[in-house]
């Protein structure tokens, strides 16, 4: 399977995203500079997380508006799996490709630790790998990850069954404790905790590997 | 352009004095114009010149077989095998942090992050040692939240993991806190870059962000005793901003790779003018700035201005003939400033022209090799009584029959209390290379794509070196390579930041003296040698002065990260064994 | 001509900043704050003289990218 | 009583958010804008109806909590 990271300019997963990546696929990724306007031909894109553009004015707001973005959006409607982690997860609430925004956390600080979540979807083609209702840990590191939508769009959201994710605890202000979403096709996957940061026995824990070997089918 | 006359009044605010100001007078022939002066008092502080602890600093041991660069340079090297190097430094922003917590720890962070990576080393882990008020002090909490988020704010948004540090409270530092902090790095042993410039001709290049009128004076203030009307002054103070930063790593990196750059120094405390000087100086080479090709964030600055001025992400580099292009391709990929301000120049003047004007001309060798070096005066710490030492967090002396009671006091007390509420405001995972974050004895990091990882700890009880200086320093040497051996890591080198009061009292430059002792001695028992290392005087205010802080950040090496050891019980049933007396 | 504009949270949606903001001023001792809002002031010089065009271009970068209209409104004035 | 608060860099100050907010919108073919910052606009609903008091003590929460007047100044209406 072969895998693509965008890099914005302050972008700082980007290398965990590809290690993670090319541990559970075999195949290094490609990395695009969000200057290109054109995708290579992959499998999945992945958004990886940090501050692009230093999260000013609003995280992800302004690499919402990258060039390499049309062309992400074209991939979004042929039905690319794309996966959006912390950052990535607030570049896609921005460009409109997920619903609801990311705002700063409840308590206003940046939160770094591991978290219970529940895998709350059915079958995705990122969360196949853990089975609906199961519990999970993974690091979450975040200063807005307070997910927040209007009533109409929460509801949708939960009863189209497109809630990958929810925190056991209120993490940080989340309306109904959303930690991630799947679009309307379900293949795509905004979620504010790193997948990425769970996939090696060092890193303290494993359980974001399901998440990428689901991606392998 | 320099058209004021150097009067008494103008030497004084620059905190020279007045033997000093006749030294310039006699190093340049002539009296110094308000540029110069200017220049000099900057290179002649505390902070660049280490007037006071220079002949001190001599006494640490600094060799052994894997030291690769030892004091000297923006940071200590050590060969950690496999080609591969660490390099790491620990500095001080505690003054500014006072001022302005937030944006003052900010700063900090970025000012050490830069101090690794102009070495060629991507940074790979910050540490922050942190020394507060009293719990109760009007102002601690403020500044508590102000520098813990100033950290996290800049380490986070950069991308490089907090890994530890030690946080203590201490009425002692309730006018005059602590801010220091740590970074280590890993380069390839044959891509390490100094500082030492060279090639008569070769273009002298800016990098990063534009000049403004930030902080002037800055590295003056921060070795000047505070006043109780410091607040009311407002000094200027720089703000950050990490995202240029961590554009800057990417783009100094990029061009790294290449062999374009011939020396390269970051823009510290006194920016410009620190910058140049050291790198001519170290080369034994002049060097020609032309001012008005520096990028300028405001209009209408002056050169005193812009060789005096503070702002933050910017960098000097001196580049090998024809090679401009290619390294402005680089930094304009990133959305860089860069500029070809100067050039490398016969003799060994720092020669500055604006607009075609020489508005300055200063021997180098005065500003560095003529610069002041003090003996002062040093009484040795007498025996204190134990109730002149502050106490070890809550006294439990009521509680002698109440083991739990006792235990309960002392975790819940600010002196031992979880730390959590400070690390979990730092990303301590990015890179994903963390084995073992905050909350244990000493943090581990991978060395990315090996099964190497580097153990490191910062380390001091400050109430030990105010009870007996010596075995103080000895001490926090000593817990740092304990912290580093119980992870599993061979200990193989520190860095310091030593926080003292005003070395203009012999009673506080005999802490110091006592502390460098122990710490020499610690050192040299251990083979565990100092490669870098920042001093802070001054850290008093109205004659009260902190407990003497030498903090120590140790580094460490383990072979085989699969082999190391963790501080938590791994099971029921296991045999607990206590070691030494 | 300038642009001054105001992002504000629509109304409906949680400030966090808002009501730590109010917290504090009470902590502090300030009575009788009965809401507190936090939103963005956004100054702009713009080359533009002619103030139909300034208007609308300063509403296209408040659409595009000065505002997220999901959770935000904005306002401005030109002088 | 509310009061509409302005928190604004000072002159020199270095304005990163400012500094990325024109830099992206040129990237979107904003032209001529010339210069831009960001500070914060707050709006504090409050009890009192006497103006006097409220602006002082509106200036009094500016100078202790709302503004960092090491680097920020304010300004505020009261409507
Ligand atoms: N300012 C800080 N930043 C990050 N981690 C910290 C900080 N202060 C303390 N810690 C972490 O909290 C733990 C306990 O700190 P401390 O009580 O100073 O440790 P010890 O006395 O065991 O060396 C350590 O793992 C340390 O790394």
């Amino acid at each position: 399977m072969d895998s693509a990271v965008l890099v914005f300019p302050g972008s700082n997963c980007d290398r965990d995203m590809a290690v993670a990546l090319e541990s559970v696929t075999g195949r290094t990724p490609i990395m695009v500079w969000h200057k290109e306007t054109d995708l290579p031909k992959v499998d999945v894109i992945a958004i990886p997380g940090g501050f692009s553009y230093g999260d000013y004015l609003r995280c992800g707001a302004m690499a919402a508006q990258s060039p390499i973005m049309p062309a992400l959006a074209g991939a979004a409607r042929a039905g690319m799996p794309i996966l959006g982690v912390c950052n990535g997860f607030q570049i896609l609430t921005e460009s409109g490709l997920l619903p609801g925004a990311l705002m700063r956390n409840g308590k206003l600080k940046f939160v770094c630790r591991d978290v219970k979540l529940t895998v709350t979807a059915g079958d995705s083609r990122f969360t196949a790998g853990y089975g609906r209702g199961s519990a999970i840990h993974l690091p979450v590191a975040h200063h807005d990850g307070n997910f927040v939508a209007d009533g109409d769009t929460l509801d949708r959201l939960e009863g189209d069954d497109r809630v990958a994710f929810t925190y056991s605890d209120d993490i940080n202000g989340s309306a109904r404790r959303i930690a991630g979403i799947l679009s309307e096709n379900r293949r795509i996957l905004g979620m504010m905790p790193h997948p990425e940061r769970a996939v090696d026995p060092l890193h303290g824990g494993t359980h974001g590997r399901a998440l990428f070997e689901s991606l392998l089918g | 352009m320099n058209e004021h006359t150097v009067t008494a009044e103008i030497v004084a605010e620059h905190g020279l004095t007045r033997e000093e100001y006749t030294r310039i007078e006699a190093a340049m022939g002539r009296a110094p114009n308000l540029l110069e002066l200017g220049i000099y008092s900057v290179m002649w502080s505390e902070h660049c010149s280490y007037k006071s602890s220079r002949r001190h600093l001599k006494k640490l041991p600094t060799e052994a077989p894997w030291v690769i660069q030892g004091p000297g340079e923006n940071a200590g090297v050590i060969d950690i095998g496999d080609g591969q190097a660490a390099i790491f430094k620990m500095e001080s922003h505690n003054h500014p942090s006072f001022i302005e917590p937030y944006q003052g720890a900010a700063t900090g962070v970025g000012g050490i992050l830069r101090d690794v990576f102009t070495m060629g080393a991507r940074p790979v882990a910050n540490m922050n040692a942190l020394r507060f008020g009293a719990p109760d002090h009007p102002k601690t909490r403020h500044l508590v939240e102000g520098v813990v988020a100033g950290i996290g704010g800049y380490g986070n948004c950069v991308g490089v993991p907090t890994v530890g540090g030690e946080t203590n409270f201490d009425p002692a530092y309730n006018g005059n806190i602590l801010v220091n902090a740590m970074t280590v790095g890993v380069a390839d042993t044959d891509r390490i870059f100094y500082s030492a410039a060279a090639g008569i001709g070769n273009p002298v290049v800016y990098v990063g962000a534009k000049t403004g009128r930030d902080g002037i004076h800055g590295a003056t203030m921060a070795s000047a005793e505070f006043s109780e009307d410091t607040e009311e002054k407002r000094p200027t103070v720089q703000v950050g901003d990490p995202f240029t930063e961590k554009l800057l790593i990417e783009a100094c990196l990029e061009l790294m790779s290449t062999d374009a750059i011939v020396a390269i120094q970051d823009m510290g405390a006194a920016g410009l003018t620190s910058s140049s000087v050291e790198m001519a100086s170290k080369g034994a080479v002049g060097l020609r700035l032309d001012l008005e090709r520096v990028p300028q964030r405001e209009s209408g600055m002056v050169p005193y201005e812009m060789m005096l001025s503070e702002s933050q992400e910017r960098m000097l580099m001196v580049l090998k003939p024809g090679r401009e292009a290619e390294a402005e391709a680089i930094f304009r990929k990133w959305d860089l400033d860069f500029a070809v301000i100067g050039e490398i120049v016969e003799g060994r003047n720092l020669t500055l022209t604006f607009h075609g004007e020489t508005v300055g001309d200063i021997p180098v060798p005065s500003l560095v090799d003529d610069a002041p070096d003090y003996d002062r005066p040093h009484t040795p710490t007498p025996a204190r009584d134990r109730a002149e030492v502050p106490a070890p967090g809550d006294p439990v002396g009521d509680l002698v029959d109440d083991l739990a009671g006792a235990i309960k006091r002392l975790i819940g007390g600010p002196s031992l209390a979880s730390r959590r509420w400070i690390w979990e405001q730092y990303d301590s995972q990015v890179m994903a290379d963390t084995v073992a974050g905050p909350g244990g004895d000493a943090a581990l990091v991978r060395v990315h794509g090996t099964d190497k990882a580097l153990a490191i700890s910062t380390d001091v009880t400050p109430r030990y070196c105010y009870a007996d200086p010596f075995e103080g320093g000895k001490q926090a040497v000593a817990e740092t390579w304990r912290n580093l051996t119980a992870t599993g890591a061979t200990p193989l080198a520190i860095t310091n930041c030593l926080n003292f009061g005003n070395p203009e009292r012999p009673d506080i430059m005999g802490q110091f003296v006592g502390c460098i002792d122990g710490m020499a001695a610690a050192c040299a028992a251990l083979d565990y040698p100092v490669v870098s290392g920042n001093v802070s005087l001054y850290n008093e205010t109205n004659g009260v002065g902190i407990l003497p802080t030498p903090a120590i950040g140790g580094v460490g090496l383990v072979r085989d990260v699969s082999a190391r050891a963790a501080a938590a019980f791994a099971g029921a049933g296991q045999t607990i064994l206590l070691i030494g007396k | 001509m300038k642009a001054r504009i105001y992002v504000t949270l629509k109304e409906g949606v949680l400030d966090p900043q808002g009501a730590a903001i109010r917290g504090a001023l009470a902590n502090l001792g300030f009575e009788g704050v009965e809401g507190a809002r936090q939103g963005k002031f956004i100054e702009l010089v713009l080359m533009e003289d002619d103030r139909d065009k300034a208007e609308a271009s300063v509403k296209a970068m408040c659409e595009k990218l000065l505002a997220n209209t999901v959770i935000e409104n904005y306002s401005f004035e030109l002088e």
